[in-house]
């Protein structure tokens, strides 16, 4: 057996109030893929962040090639040969793709001045060698975000490293990038680089680690060899019983047409969207990442203004000029970006769920406590949040539990369309099946859901009738019976347009 | 957590810490303790301080600033900044002083001169919603606009000659040492205090101001509530011009330089966070207190203004900077 | 984008230009070589100190206390000068330049040790700095007499027929303009302010980058400090009252983003220019100095709304039509 | 123990620190008198306001101001005479209403004409000449100049072309000279009546090589103008003596205060050696005429004021 090239041992870390991580070990392997498995929150991002001299651990020891290290800053990991990318795509959109490479370690003249020149062709060159179709002197504001984490990767790669981390990679990515990424991820493997590969998806585990450690509760639990080991035993480990049906659809009742969209357009953004929802619908949106959909909800949802075509809730037309308007319309959005456009981080849970209801909690405008809880408790109880008190910040909850307040807060306002966009994007196996059993249990009380998804699985097996976009366009729309998955793929991608 | 089905919920409390423990722990007791401690130094100091009229002239250095300052605290908690209204007292004394002379009444003075802030507050507030714009610098060019636009019709002349019954509400007494003036603030302060901690308006302020986008995917119309909320500061401004101008009883068009700066000082000593998203009322009263007495107390020594507001500029700090202190210390020896 | 944002300097640089222009018509003189590079001498202090502020807006900073700063490194100059004129004035600018750093640190430490947002230090040390200057000098005024004849003279010495306080604001403005462009510590500042987060995982200190913009800033007013009072050879608590609003002003016109991480030297400087050909051209067409304030208002709001025009991005651009029209 | 409290425009300012000077004199000659030295640090009404409220809180027993507006100062003074508080005006005055006589340093006519005279003694052949003033709202410089363009026409061949106003500040007044000196190519002399407008005066023409062309004068302090007079940017140049003005103003607000006179139209009130002040119908009082102060005897003044 080969050495590894990087061993922790006893790392500890906490939080005022959490303890993100206890006493874990690793190693990782040149030439080898090492998986780390974990729910939300497990502390796999912590130790990303102590990797690359980030966060310092309160205990433990970092041993590269056999010598104990020390990472105080993020540029000691540097020199250490750690690069990684992390789960957030930490970039800078005012830069060009160049400088967002290689800033921090940019090529010098010999008056210690920066290369420009230099640091442009040595940058266009790694694009190159990676098969991304991008100039090096773009600005990045003005690229997808698909391409933006293209240059988190590159960014990664500017630094000779032995130890490669990629933190959930292919969450915002496309099937196709995806596949490139596999490839990528080949590639440094045969370079002898040792891998450390974090992921929710199960699928692509298996598909590119070789070996895997699990976390639980910021301890590590488990690893072994991926080959020697099944799904089932893994996910065990993580979540410390079994997970049964991850897609629990329940076949509802389905009834009249509740939403009718015609024709919606807008400048730039998308173009001629026509679709019905009825009630105790699961109306699937599929599509490449960037096709579009995001901006259809919002339209709907009356954040982004349409220039043309008409949205018909219950029969009556209607134009949402804000989302107050959407929401007393009956239209409610679960938004994608949970932090920035769901969760008011900074108020309490209770406040969250009321914020849209407060008309209904006051008595002529005068907030009205006792109520605002009450009707908190109903639905996050409901919903089965795990929370020490309602007072409690709802920033200091786990990504999924802030997801369940984002819904509990829509449910309380009594929605006819509820729209969820992505909504178990970077989510834990657990709490993916709680959010998939909660969509059915939606449509058999008669609203209709229009769920948008980048993932196939889910949209397979959720899905009534699966809509797929692609640049802006509807590109086909498929009732979900012996539908084949590759039907999909093909259309998003513009291989296949729809046999009518 | 797999099983829609279970009915038996876990029960989630509404609280957990008492609230007698956090109210004792707050930024208003910092501040109570800080005025009482100046206000028993200010006694010891001096020999003229403990006196109704003293106490009762005191306030006439805060209450019109004070008066902005519980506007600028809603809308610095909902993450905007107003630095135009000492430019509006300006412009607002400067058009009443006009209509004096065509002769138009108390009322009259008194209507134009709340308007005028409401159209001043108004302006910026369409400029920072309508064209999206960022508060700090329209209103850096606003300051420039409204005062300027005082000195162009003013240029070196002073208006005067307000009737006598105007000067009440800057000069006139209620009832023995109540200021007529104090009152006026007073009363503001409770309508202040009630709209922001007690009505769906507060809430939907403090929703903007911990994070704006997700208040506006949550229903809330942010736009039309920063609009107010500046056509509010505006609206308060005017109150004040009409306050000062009385007191006064001239107008030129210097008339309350450099009062931005002390109204926002005023609004982050009472724990406004100036980033947005909390504040109370309670803490700006009491810092409007404590700048009153700290600035009437040195002038009893007579200690020159400047000396005053580096005493205000290090309390600031100071006040500011002393929980952080605190809590870095605490976590130290954690 | 480069383009665009080079672009909005040409376009500042030509309005300039076209003030200039439709002034002489008015005023022959006002044109003339000469009276342009005084104008350009009149704004130096203004654009050098805009560079300093510049670094700190760039940080998602902001300093109020730069003029406050400027006015006890003067004083102090001022005084040093008055008790002991043996001392080179070469000595005395690099004490300034020291003085005005420590005072720029001080106000760094704070936003970077304890976490404070800087408007809230900064508004303290402006007042905190200003009393200081009346502490100091007890009140009174430090007049022309008590100054050294090199103390007055320095700025005014004239090299290729520019005075040395040009040339100094030229320096200082290069200087600022290669560290932006090719350093690290440049490169830093702007990475900071447009993505904390992200810097930080760049191996950038975000708090220790911040205290050195403020220390920059502060050494600039230091040196500012100096040059004004040796310019107008006289030291008191009022001096540059109010410049720290027009400091901002300057580099907002010069299409520097308040929220950080956009913006350039050469806006900065242009910004500053234009606030100094508007404030010299007012008298000479004989509008009533009484309009200077509501023009020069005026003149911001339309700067602000242009540069958020510029600014704005134009969506994503999904369909492909749309992209092509 | 009379308690004097003099108030002035605003603190840091040579000419009033010299007035506090010779108010402790004043002081001292009359014994057993404290003066209270004080003002703002911004020369705005409300924050002398401010000064004066705290003034009567503490009781004192008469109050001399320098005002930074005639009418705002009023209803503050009105209070502190009501609680039995001896209020006159000094320099800058505040409207009869608010105060019980006003002292001029010298009279407003003298004044005016006095600036006009100092640059037309320089221009036998006339010229233009131009005004660099304070804030547009200061009081006492609003006057002089109206005093000055009233005797204007006595002077033949003297060309007022400009008013412009350097609010106090250094730079500012610095860049409105530059504007007059471009502006106005045929200009002769910039008459500034405020100390802070005429350095930066002769400044300004220093610094555009324009000595011995355009003559800066107006009212400075000595110690202020050593240097330009030393140069020749600046002839001459007039002030009272503020020492005085100071010591004047201490005399006659404690012989009001201990009621050894009455402020009333007719009063004569002894100021030391000074002399003497007698109240006019208008109830103001004029100290002395300006004196005028040229390369001959500026050495001698310059170390003392
Ligand atoms: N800066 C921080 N301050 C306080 N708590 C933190 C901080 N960073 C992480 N935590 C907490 O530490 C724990 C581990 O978080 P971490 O981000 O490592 O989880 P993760 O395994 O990456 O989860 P996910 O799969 O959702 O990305 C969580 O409870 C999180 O709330
Ligand atoms: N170039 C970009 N710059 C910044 N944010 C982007 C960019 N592209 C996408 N995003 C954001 O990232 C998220 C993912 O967007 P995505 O690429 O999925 O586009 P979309 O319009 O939502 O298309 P779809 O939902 O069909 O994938 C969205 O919240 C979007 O606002
Ligand atoms: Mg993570
Ligand atoms: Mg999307």
């Amino acid at each position: 057996m080969t050495e590894p090239v990087l061993t922790l041992s006893g790392i500890s870390k906490s939080f005022p109030g959490v303890r993100a991580l206890h006493d874990v070990a690793l190693e990782l392997y040149p030439g080898e893929v090492t998986a780390l498995i974990g729910e939300n929150g497990a502390g796999k991002s912590t130790l990303v962040k102590i990797l690359t001299g980030i966060y310092r651990p309160d205990a433990g020891e970092i041993h590269v090639r056999g010598e104990p290290v020390s990472l105080p800053t993020a540029h000691a990991a540097f020199e250490k040969g750690i690069t990684a990318i992390h789960q957030e795509t930490v970039l800078f959109d005012e830069l060009t793709v160049a400088e967002n490479v290689f800033l921090g370690h940019a090529p010098r003249t010999r008056f210690k001045l920066i290369d420009w020149k230099k640091m442009r062709a040595e940058a266009q060159s790694l694009l190159d060698s990676m098969g991304a179709e991008l100039r090096a002197d773009t600005r990045l504001k003005e690229l997808g975000i698909a391409k933006k984490h293209l240059v988190g990767l590159a960014r990664a790669l500017s630094v000779e490293a032995d130890v490669v981390i990629m933190d959930e990679p292919t969450a915002a990515l496309s099937q196709k990038e995806i596949e490139d990424l596999y490839v990528l991820v080949e590639l440094l493997k045969e370079e002898g680089k040792a891998i450390l590969f974090i992921s929710h998806k199960f699928d692509e585990i298996y598909r590119v680690a070789d070996r895997f450690t699990v976390f639980r509760d910021g301890e590590m639990v488990g690893k072994g060899m991926i080959k020697e080991t099944a799904q089932d035993e893994i996910v065990r480990m993580m979540v410390g019983r079994s997970v049964d049906h991850i897609f629990p659809k329940v076949k509802a009742e389905i009834g009249e047409v509740v939403l009718s969209v015609e024709g919606l357009s807008h400048p730039t953004e998308f173009a001629d969207i026509s679709f019905a929802l009825r009630r105790g619908e699961i109306l699937g949106f599929y599509g490449l990442v960037g096709a579009g959909r995001t901006e259809v909800m919002q339209a709907l949802f009356g954040i982004t203004r349409p220039s043309g075509g008409s949205i018909t809730i219950d029969g009556r037309e209607i134009a949402p000029r804000s989302a107050a308007d959407a929401v007393a319309a009956g239209i409610v959005y679960v938004p994608e970006e949970r932090g920035k456009q769901g969760v008011v981080i900074g108020l309490p849970i209770f406040q969250n769920v009321s914020l849209p209801s407060l008309k209904r909690t006051s008595t002529s405008s005068v907030l009205q406590l006792a109520q605002e809880f009450a009707l908190a408790r109903t639905y996050t109880e409901r919903l089965d949040l795990r929370a020490a008190s309602l007072s409690q910040d709802v920033g200091t909850l786990s990504g999924g539990n802030q997801q369940k307040v984002v819904i509990a807060k829509w449910l309380a306002t009594n929605p006819r369309v509820i729209i969820l966009d992505e909504p178990t994007k970077g989510i834990d196996i657990g709490s993916k099946a709680a959010v998939h059993a909660f969509m059915s249990e939606l449509v058999g009380q008669g609203l209709c859901v229009i769920m948008v998804s980048s993932e196939l699985p889910e949209v397979m097996g959720m899905s009534d009738r699966v809509v797929v976009m692609r640049e802006g366009r509807i590109a086909g729309v498929f009732d979900n019976k012996g539908l084949d998955p590759v039907t999909l793929v093909e259309t998003a991608a513009g291989i296949r347009s729809q046999a009518a | 957590m797999t099983d829609a089905a279970e009915t038996t919920h876990r029960h989630i409390p509404d609280r957990l810490d008492n609230p007698i423990k956090s109210a004792v722990l707050s930024w208003e007791t910092l501040l109570v303790l800080v005025a009482v401690v100046i206000f028993i130094l200010n006694s010891l100091a001096s020999p003229y301080f403990l006196n109704a009229w003293s106490l009762s002239d005191l306030t006439f250095n805060f209450t019109e600033k004070a008066v902005i300052a519980l506007a600028m605290a809603l809308l610095i908690t909902s993450g905007e900044i107003d630095l135009s209204v000492a430019a509006i007292i300006a412009l607002a004394s400067t058009l009443m002083g006009m209509a004096v002379q065509w002769g138009v009444p108390t009322p009259g003075l008194v209507a134009i001169g709340i308007g005028v802030g409401l159209a001043c507050g108004a302006f910026n507030g369409a400029l920072v919603t309508g064209l999206k714009l960022p508060s700090i610098v329209v209103t850096i060019g606003t300051m420039s606009l409204f005062r300027g636009i005082s000195y162009a019709i003013l240029g070196d002349r002073a208006y005067g000659g307000y009737p006598s019954d105007f000067s009440f509400v800057g000069q006139g007494y209620v009832w023995w040492v109540i200021s007529f003036e104090l009152v006026l603030f007073v009363f503001a302060a409770v309508l202040f205090w009630f709209a922001l901690h007690r009505t769906n308006f507060g809430r939907q302020i403090f929703a903007i101001g911990n994070n704006a986008v997700a208040a506006q995917f949550s229903g809330v119309r942010v736009a039309r509530i920063k609009f107010v909320l500046f056509c509010l500061t505006g609206l308060m401004s005017g109150i004040a011009a009409v306050m000062l101008t009385a007191r006064l009883g001239s107008t030129r068009p210097s008339i309350a330089q450099g009062w931005e700066l002390e109204v926002i000082t005023m609004v982050v000593l009472g724990g406004v966070n100036i980033l947005g998203g909390a504040g109370s009322i309670t803490g700006v009263v009491l810092a409007a207190l404590i700048m009153g007495l700290v600035t009437f107390g040195l002038g009893l020594l007579n200690v020159p203004g400047i000396v005053m507001s580096i005493f205000i500029g290090g309390l600031l700090i100071t006040v500011i900077a002393l929980p952080i202190l605190y809590r870095m210390w605490r976590e130290r020896r954690a | 984008m480069i383009r665009l944002l080079k672009q909005r300097e040409v376009m500042l640089l030509a309005i300039i230009a076209i003030i200039v222009a439709l002034v002489t018509t008015r005023s022959a003189g006002f044109g003339r070589p000469g009276n342009l590079t005084a104008i350009f001498n009149d704004t130096a202090v203004l654009m050098m100190l805009a560079c300093g502020q510049l670094v700190v807006i760039l940080t998602r900073s902001i300093d109020l206390s730069l003029a406050s700063n400027l006015a006890l490194t003067g004083m102090i100059a001022a005084m040093v000068n008055a008790a002991m004129p043996g001392i080179p004035v070469e000595v005395l600018i690099l004490g300034c330049i020291v003085v005005g750093g420590l005072l720029g640190m001080f106000n760094g430490l704070l936003v970077w040790k304890l976490n404070i947002p800087p408007i809230v230090v900064t508004l303290g040390t402006l007042t905190i700095y200003r009393g200081t200057v009346f502490l100091v000098s007890g009140g009174t005024w430090v007049n022309a007499v008590e100054m050294s004849d090199r103390f007055k003279s320095f700025t005014r010495a004239e090299f290729l027929s520019l005075p040395m306080l040009s040339w100094i604001a030229i320096l200082v403005i290069a200087l600022f303009a290669l560290m932006m462009l090719r350093t690290p510590l440049g490169r830093a500042f702007y990475a900071t302010g447009i993505n904390p987060t992200a810097a930080t995982y760049a191996g950038i200190d975000v708090g220790k980058t911040k205290f050195i913009a403020f220390t920059l800033a502060g050494m600039v007013a230091g040196l500012a400090g100096y040059l004004w009072v040796s310019r107008y050879v006289i030291a008191s608590v009022d001096v540059a009252r109010g410049l720290e609003l027009q400091v901002v002003a300057a580099c907002v016109i010069g299409g520097v983003s308040i929220a950080g991480g956009i913006g350039t030297v050469g806006g900065a400087v242009l910004g500053a220019l234009f606030l100094g050909v508007i404030n010299n051209a007012l008298p000479v067409i004989g509008v009533s100095p009484f309009w200077q304030m509501a023009i020069s208002g005026a003149a911001i709001i339309t700067a602000v709304i242009f540069n958020a025009r510029g600014e704005r991005r134009g969506g994503r651009i999904i369909l492909k039509t749309a992209e092509a029209g | 123990q009379t308690r004097i409290a003099l108030v002035v425009k605003s603190l840091g300012n040579g000419f009033f620190e010299a007035a506090a000077r010779g108010a402790e004199e004043a002081a001292g000659e009359l014994g057993d008198v404290e003066i209270i030295y004080t003002g703002p640090t911004e020369p705005t009404a409300e924050a002398q306001i401010e000064v004066v409220n705290s003034l009567i809180a503490q009781q004192v027993d008469a109050i001399a101001i320098s005002a930074n507006d005639p009418d705002a100062l009023v209803p503050a003074l009105q209070r502190a005479m009501q609680r039995g508080i001896t209020v006159i005006s000094w320099d800058s005055g505040v409207a009869p209403e608010g105060r019980e006589m006003h002292l001029n340093p010298s009279s407003n006519d003298l004044i005016g004409n006095t600036i006009i005279k100092l640059s037309a003694d320089h221009l036998p052949d006339g010229g233009d000449v131009a005004i660099l003033s304070a804030t547009a709202t200061a009081t006492n410089q609003n006057i002089w100049i109206a005093e000055a363009e009233k005797v204007l026409p006595d002077y033949e061949g003297i060309n007022l072309v400009a008013t412009v106003y350097g609010d106090d500040q250094s730079d500012k007044s610095y860049r409105e000279a530059q504007g007059l000196i471009s502006s106005y190519p045929g200009l002769k002399a910039i008459i500034a009546p405020t100390t802070v407008g005429i350095v930066a005066a002769a400044q300004a023409v220093t610094d555009a090589g324009k000595i011995g062309e355009i003559n800066v004068t107006g009212l400075a302090l000595p110690s202020e103008m050593a240097a330009h007079i030393k140069s020749g940017a600046s002839q001459s140049f007039a002030i009272w003596n503020p020492i005085d003005l100071g010591y004047s103003a201490t005399y006659i607000a404690h012989a009001l205060a201990t009621d050894a006179a009455t402020a009333e139209p007719g009063a004569t009130i002894s100021i030391g050696r000074v002399g003497e002040v007698t109240i006019g119908e208008d109830g103001q009082a004029a100290m002395a005429e300006p004196f005028t102060y040229d390369a001959s005897n500026i050495d001698e003044f310059a170390t003392i004021f």
